[in-house]
């Protein structure tokens, strides 16, 4: 599986050395000024750190519409709090808009976890409630560049050893919640919890702080985008992130993550998050006209699904050969292979 | 052996559907009573206008959804049939047949759709988010910066005229007669029980000669005719076709038909139920518009009313559902 | 009509109720149209109110717009997202006795009374230029930056722009029209490709306050910077920082809350009467002075203002 | 050991499911060193009890002891730290994590650091393996494990859990008589080390085979307790039935007529090779053959759920699409599949809406249902079948495994079909519904109806079939007669490779 997992994720990576390359080669700033580099690493840290906690959250056979609508109101938080109290370190100030996201995270937790009730329904709910929270609190009011500490801003563009700082934050949070699904028992629930919830209940896996804690990292991460946010677009309204939500969940599908739950990875959710958005800087420089971005976007998801399709498919036929080839020694042997014909699968899914 | 547990009057109110039919005529009273300028003609008027697109939509939807699918490019689908059938108008093509043009168009994507979904069974979740992005690239791609407008008044006002002097759109007969169509077919055709079965056990449903797959196609195909359709009136109803047009409905016509008493999960759903839940969305829009509340607010009331729908019978049924353990009861 | 120029002899101003619609909520430059129309509303004892969606399309309007003509109000003040779409709502509106101004950004003639006109678009066009062309020195690539693909305003003033191009600065030469959707996001990111993809751009024009923002915020933190000058209509606390920073040279805007007083002294003067709203009448705009209503029911509030380092200090809007 | 407190002690425990009382007093007595047998009917509440004691229930009366102390789970994790593993009814496996993690799922080993160590898990799977003699890879993902693959993953779990109490649910029903043989030694093993366990099973010769002592349960209440020694099968059959049962086998005899169903050359690479016979109006045709030989497979694809690559399949003298049930069914092809609560009922229906879930098509007038003709037809045939449920709007979810699988049978009947295909048409039911279900196939055969009866239950298959047909590695082994079909001659035809003795043995199990 693991073997199966890596090229998935290649597989992604690829496509983005392709893009980066083909478009690279029609126009060599892309890649090769200060500013194309800069912009390569930068401008997806944002939407990487949104997937990475949907794809936490997906990864648990949920999903959460609500991550625009909280990017949107940590943003503002940020810039009202920078209003407030100029003086506040600027740690202090990420540290209140992460739980800010938490915080609304967890109430779509709880409300999935204890009522038993769909996240679709609920994050849908909840992105309307929280974008209305921004709209109500912010009304036409804006935070404008000059509200916000020149340092804040400087971090939204500022580089280290040629890496800006935002894509830092990107990668560390990236690795270390990888690091986490990868190495913990939480992580490898969280997993289960996803693969078959009646079962992870009936194993007694603490399902629901596992739900709750996979919905608050996703808040978290969503209140983080927005301090990121406010940081590098310098101007906050009450619109900011509005729709993103499914620009992210289409990063996650692109990434690999199953819609359904239990399998994929954050690396790849991230790496369909640079895609999406790495492609859609690279359409005008090749000379397609901005408008039919958002169709080469669709295509890109569509074929990412297909794909991932067409890499179980091939995985469950080899898993079945292997069961014909080599029958363990207790089963009788017989050829009837299981019953994961093509036509099997799409059943099961469909 | 009794045929019903419970007496019928208990079958018909006790249900989800009757929960959000409540909640309507409620909030129908109210606006009336307390909100200035609500029992007014025009209020009808407007309200019959507003939530048709976002009714027709949310009938196909239901059944969608009652099969434990969903289709999230609807609302792109109907930018994408404004933006073709201003384009044909413009190259010159009837009205009547730009308008078949485009609904054909539509059922073209909702075939797309379908295929991917039933035939190559992909997860109608991420392909109708994929698909969301492409036809509403392909309809910002077709018409650029432009708006095609100048559509001939009778049809311009065929979209919004009244019936004779009542308060109703002549467009409610149209409305009326699809919300039939699908509730027979719904409801009490052998079509509408296999779409039933598919939600609840698709396996099982295969086993009984249900064509699971073909009767998703269809879902789909019907979704994006209907949505084309809507559409068209959109186009008409603003004079103006435009590849933008629509933008963010799916998820207006989700909330609607949840709001409505569909299970998200599928195998469960009402059409009465789903119109109930549109003309709510409409009623809370509108009476909170008169009132002078903002959008905001307007935006809270319904995220907050969605979620209450879901989680109140929940509550209201916590101490059974407790009893149960609902973690047994699936195994 | 009864244009005897006296705003102060109607009398019918204090029980005028007026709502303001504006593009979307949560734009400052509406903010100050607001500020403006307020400020009107009181001087003339009439109440008004602002309404609108939260984002700028024209499906979003209608609503609001059935709203104000179920309600009865005096008069709709109004910046349209698109020219026809909401007209048919408009008609209604004023069938049932609203008068309807829009301001802004017009709808076609036929669907309102009156056109309050922040300056001429020739006017908009050839100040943008001549700022854009002083700037880069008379020649090189420039782009545009806009908002959405379908307002009618900017791309008013992007056809006009064109055509001054071609006849009076063979040097110029327009690259690309992008746009930003008068989303701070997009925006941005649009201005990151058009440097992407135009390593020699010299100028970047945005004639829409939500684009010059995001283009000075994107080009103030790029090696573009000093390089690439950035200038179009935007509102002075926005640009505050990037011109003290020196990104911006200087940029230019009428005043968005003289603007709603104007458009809110119109439509009190149209509700109550005191004006019919064809060419000739004239009316008394408080602190404004007296204006005189135009040809296809325009009425034009004055030229641009260019705002530099020298004089920002003095506006907070 | 008699002194000592049992390692479980269960007295008057009681649980409702809304109206429905599942257990209505559990009584059980498990002393350490012993494997104790739990049998009874359906719906006898054996598995609900085994939920009270894995924490997966709550009670709502009676006593729960573990070695004396009184215990009250919350959880399923609260009893497993108590030291109870249980093999619930239904494997459930999470298929997205490979063999290894899903055994040692919350529990794995940790390392530096609290990190999984991921090599000391892997020892822990291969050795558990070795000690089954199995030979899984523990690296695979749990998807696209066959059902007794599975089962032997859940078993490997209990064990490494060490617990002083292994429950197992019938855990045998999927599994090959090779595997249960193994599943037995380490129950032994177990027993012998001073563990408890429970074995539940509608098996009696395996309760013989394994078990010290047999508990028999009826409607909820503890029926008798005793020595498995002292008491015949028979004995333990009337007890769960609290009647006599009648003949088990009621054969009607009957007289062959015209080809219903005939296959021919029927072909599906990997599956089932060059698969051909015949049923004629009024016969049993028994599908025999060992787990996994492909005979489910073969009536899919009869059935038109699976594609075939070659082959004709012909009904009454029409040969039916492949891959179209739809078509099949107009044929007048039934089938009542193996899974009855995934394939064979829409769970979440009502009774009504299964019965009619076929022959509904027929119901409509001009594209629409007729009001209530559904209730008529639904009530018309669970009459007929004895479906025994509160009302006709109840959920086949609530019904015993028994009732829903009349209402299976009564949803294809109503079809009025040719050919009936039943697969495990008696996989998990209680004795006494076992003998109405086997009554009901030799009347409706008797009446003209062709049978196809796939069964791994050697004595059902010998008992009602009129020929036999034997299925090994996916071909026809063989077709016997009902003379010649003695469980000998069908085990040898079936194990491929057996040797006489071995096929015997098997046979008899
Ligand atoms: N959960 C599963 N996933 C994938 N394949 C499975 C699963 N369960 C069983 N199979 C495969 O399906 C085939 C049929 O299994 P089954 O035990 O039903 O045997 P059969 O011969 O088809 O029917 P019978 O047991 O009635 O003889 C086997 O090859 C088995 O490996
Ligand atoms: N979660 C539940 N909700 C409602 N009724 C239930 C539930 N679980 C079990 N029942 C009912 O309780 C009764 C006892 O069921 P249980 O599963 O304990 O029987 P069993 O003895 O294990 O039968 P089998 O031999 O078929 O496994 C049955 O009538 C069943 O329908
Ligand atoms: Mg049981
Ligand atoms: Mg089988």
């Amino acid at each position: 599986m693991r073997n199966v997992l890596r090229r998935r994720e290649a597989g992604i990576a690829l496509a983005l050395l392709v893009v980066i390359g083909v478009t690279t080669a029609v126009q060599p700033g892309f890649l090769l000024s200060a500013g194309g580099w800069r912009d390569l690493l930068l401008t997806p840290a944002i939407l990487v750190v949104l997937a990475v906690g949907q794809a936490v959250v997906v990864i648990t056979r949920n999903v959460d519409l609500s991550v625009g609508s909280v990017l949107g109101l940590t943003a503002y938080l940020t810039g009202r709090l920078f209003l407030a109290a100029p003086d506040l370190p600027i740690l202090v100030v990420a540290l209140v808009a992460v739980a800010a996201g938490a915080l609304l995270g967890l109430i779509n937790g709880a409300i999935v976890a204890f009522a038993r009730v769909p996240a679709l329904v609920i994050t849908l709910g909840t992105l309307y409630v929280y974008r209305g929270v921004t709209l109500t609190w912010a009304g036409s009011d804006r935070i404008d560049a000059g509200d916000m500490p020149r340092t804040f801003l400087g971090l939204g563009t500022r580089q280290v050893l040629g890496v800006p700082v935002l894509t830092i934050v990107g990668a560390v949070v990236l690795l270390a919640v990888a690091y986490y699904l990868h190495t913990s028992r939480g992580g490898r629930q969280l997993y289960a919890t996803g693969s078959d919830p009646d079962a992870a209940a009936l194993q007694g896996l603490p399902v629901r702080r596992r739900l709750l804690g996979a919905f608050a990292l996703g808040g978290a991460l969503a209140g983080l985008a927005g301090v990121m946010f406010a940081a590098r677009y310098g101007t906050v309204s009450s619109g900011a992130g509005l729709g993103m939500e499914l620009q992210v969940v289409g990063a996650v599908v692109v990434g690999g993550v199953a819609i359904f739950g239990g399998s994929g990875t954050v690396a790849g959710a991230a790496l369909g998050a640079m895609l999406l958005l790495t492609i859609n800087r690279a359409l005008p420089v090749v000379g397609i006209p901005d408008f039919w971005q958002r169709a080469v976007v669709g295509v890109l998801i569509i074929g990412a699904i297909a794909l991932d399709r067409v890499l179980a498919n091939r995985r469950s036929r080899r898993l079945a050969a292997a069961r014909d080839t080599d029958p363990p020694a207790t089963t009788p042997p017989g050829d009837a292979p299981p019953g994961t014909g093509p036509d099997d699968r799409e059943e099961a899914t469909a | 052996m009794r045929t019903h547990a419970r007496p019928w009057w208990q079958r018909a109110l006790l249900t989800r559907e009757m929960l959000t039919i409540l909640i309507l005529v409620v909030a129908w009273i109210v606006a009336s009573a307390v909100v200035q300028g609500f029992d007014g003609p025009l209020t009808i008027t407007y309200l019959v206008l507003d939530v048709a697109p976002v009714l027709l939509i949310a009938l196909p939807m239901t059944l969608i959804i009652v099969t434990g699918e969903i289709d999230l490019s609807v609302a792109s689908v109907v930018g994408l049939s404004s933006v073709t059938f201003g384009l044909l108008y413009q190259a010159g093509l009837g009205l009547w047949a730009a308008l078949l043009a485009s609904v054909l168009l539509g059922a073209v994507c909702g075939a797309v759709n379908g295929a991917l979904v039933a035939y190559a069974g992909l997860p109608s979740l991420a392909v109708t988010i994929g698909s969301l992005a492409l036809y509403r690239g392909l309809a910002v791609g077709l018409l650029g910066t432009t708006a095609v407008t100048g559509f001939p008044e009778p049809w311009t006002d065929g979209a919004t005229e009244n019936l004779g002097e009542s308060p109703y759109p002549v467009i409610t007969l149209g409305l009326l007669a699809l919300i039939a169509v699908f509730a027979v077919l719904l409801h009490a055709t052998p079509f509408g029980r296999d779409v039933l079965d598919i939600g609840r056990s698709s396996e099982a449903a295969r086993f009984s000669g249900v064509d699971v797959k073909r009767t998703l196609l269809i879902l789909f195909v019907l979704s994006g005719a209907v949505s084309a359709l809507a559409g068209v009136y959109y186009t008409l109803r603003y004079g103006s076709a435009r590849g933008d047009n629509a933008t963010g409905m799916e998820l207006q016509v989700v909330a609607a038909v949840l709001l409505g008493g569909v299970s998200i999960f599928g195998g469960r759903g009402a059409i009465h139920g789903v119109v109930a839940g549109v003309l709510l969305i409409g009623v809370l829009g509108s009476a909170l518009r008169l009132e002078g509340v903002t959008v905001n607010v307007i935006n809270i009331v319904i995220g907050t009313a969605l979620v209450v729908s879901v989680v109140a019978p929940r509550i209201a049924g916590g101490l059974r559902v407790r009893r149960r353990d609902a973690a047994g009861q699936r195994t | 009509g009864s244009g005897d120029g006296g705003g102060d002899g109607g009398g019918g101003t204090d029980d005028v109720t007026i709502t303001m619609l504006p593009k979307n909520l949560g734009n400052p430059y509406f903010e100050a149209s607001t500020a403006g129309a307020q400020e009107a509303a009181d001087e003339l004892g009439a109440t008004v109110e602002e309404v609108g969606p939260d984002a700028a399309s024209p499906d979003a309007q209608v609503p609001f717009i059935n709203t104000a003509a179920q309600q009865g109000v005096g008069a709709l003040v109004v910046s349209a997202n698109d020219p026809t779409a909401i007209g048919d709502a408009l008609e209604e509106a004023r069938s049932a006795g609203t008068k309807v101004v829009t301001f802004d950004s017009d709808t076609e003639p036929q669907f309102r009374d009156l056109f309050v006109n922040q300056a001429s678009p020739e006017g908009i066009a050839d100040k943008q230029l001549e700022l854009v062309a002083d700037q880069i020195g008379g020649e090189g690539e420039i782009a545009i930056l806009s908002a959405s693909a379908n307002a009618t305003n900017q791309n008013a003033w992007i056809a006009l722009m064109e055509e001054k191009l071609a006849s009076d600065y063979p040097d110029i030469e327009l690259v690309e029209i992008v746009y930003g959707d008068d989303d701070d996001q997009t925006s941005f990111d649009k201005t990151a490709a058009l440097l992407q993809s135009h390593p020699d751009l010299k100028g970047i024009v945005s004639p829409t306050t939500v684009g010059i923002a995001a283009a000075a915020r994107y080009v103030s933190t790029s090696d573009a910077k000093g390089r690439v000058a950035v200038t179009g209509l935007g509102t002075p606390n926005q640009m505050r920082e990037y011109v003290e920073d020196g990104t911006v040279e200087a940029f230019a805007l009428w005043n968005p809350t003289d603007l709603g007083y104007l458009a809110t002294q119109a439509a009190a003067a149209l509700a109550s009467g005191d004006i019919a709203g064809e060419e000739g009448d004239t009316f008394d705009a408080g602190r404004l002075g007296e204006f005189t209503v135009g040809a296809d029911g325009e009425v034009l509030l004055g030229d641009p203002y260019v705002y530099d380092e020298t004089n920002i200090g003095d506006f907070d809007f | 050991m008699p002194n000592a407190a049992p390692t479980l002690r269960l007295d008057g425990v009681a649980k409702s499911f809304g109206p429905v009382a599942a257990l209505r007093s559990g009584t059980l007595v498990v002393q350490a060193g012993s494997i104790h047998a739990l049998v009874g009917e359906n719906g006898a509440g054996k598995s609900t009890l085994v939920k009270i004691v894995g924490g997966v229930h709550r009670r709502d009366a009676g006593v729960v002891e573990l070695d004396g102390a009184p215990v009250d789970f919350a959880g399923p994790a609260e009893a497993k730290a108590a030291g109870v593993a249980v093999i619930h009814q239904e494997p459930a496996s999470f298929p997205d994590l490979t063999v290894t993690e899903n055994i040692f799922l919350g529990r794995e080993p940790l390392g530096r650091l609290r990190r999984i160590d991921r090599r000391a898990m892997r020892e822990g799977a291969r050795d558990l393996f070795r000690e089954l003699g199995v030979d899984l890879d523990p690296d695979r993902p749990a998807e696209g494990l066959s059902i007794a693959d599975q089962q032997i993953v859940e078993i490997a779990k209990a064990i490494s859990l060490d617990a002083r109490l292994l429950v197992m649910d019938e855990p045998t029903a999927a599994l090959s008589a090779v595997e249960v043989r193994r599943l037995f030694a380490v129950a032994r093993g177990l027993r012998d080390a001073g563990r408890a366990v429970v074995f539940i099973s509608h098996r009696l010769d395996e309760v013989a085979d394994l078990c010290d002592t047999v508990t028999v349960m009826r409607d909820g209440a503890h029926v008798s307790t005793d020595a498995v020694a002292d008491v015949t099968p028979d004995e333990l059959v009337r007890r769960m039935v609290g009647r006599d049962v009648a003949e088990l086998y009621p054969k009607v005899p009957s007289t062959p007529g015209e080809v219903a169903l005939r296959v021919e050359g029927l072909e599906s690479t990997g599956t089932f090779h060059d698969v051909s016979f015949e049923v004629r109006a009024g016969e049993i045709v028994g599908l025999a053959g060992l787990v996994g030989a492909g005979r489910s497979e073969i009536a899919r694809a009869v059935f038109g759920i699976d594609r075939y690559d070659a082959g004709r399949v012909t009904v009454g003298g029409r040969t039916l699409r492949p891959g179209d049930p739809a078509a099949a069914i107009a044929a007048g092809l039934a089938l009542v599949p193996e899974d009855r609560r995934l394939q064979g009922l829409v769970t979440e229906s009502s009774v009504v809406r299964n019965v009619s879930s076929v022959a509904r098509r027929r119901l409509a007038r001009l594209g629409i249902l007729v009001p209530d003709a559904e209730a008529r037809l639904a009530r018309d045939w669970s009459g007929r079948l004895a479906v025994k449920a509160g009302a006709l709007d109840a959920l086949a979810t609530t019904m015993s495994g028994g009732n829903q699988q009349k209402v299976v049978l009564a949803k294809w009947l109503a079809t009025g079909p040719k050919v009936l295909m039943v697969d495990e048409p008696t996989r998990g039911i209680d004795v006494g519904t076992k003998a109405e279900v086997h009554r009901l196939l030799s009347t409706l055969a008797a009446e003209g109806l062709a049978v196809l009866m796939i069964s791994s239950e050697l004595p059902e298959v010998l008992g009602m079939a009129d020929r036999v047909l034997v299925v090994r590695e996916g071909r026809i082994a063989v077709e016997l007669s009902r003379a010649e079909a003695t469980p000998e001659a069908v085990m040898r035809a079936a194990t491929p490779g057996a040797t006489r003795s071995d096929a015997a043995t098997e046979g008899a199990a």
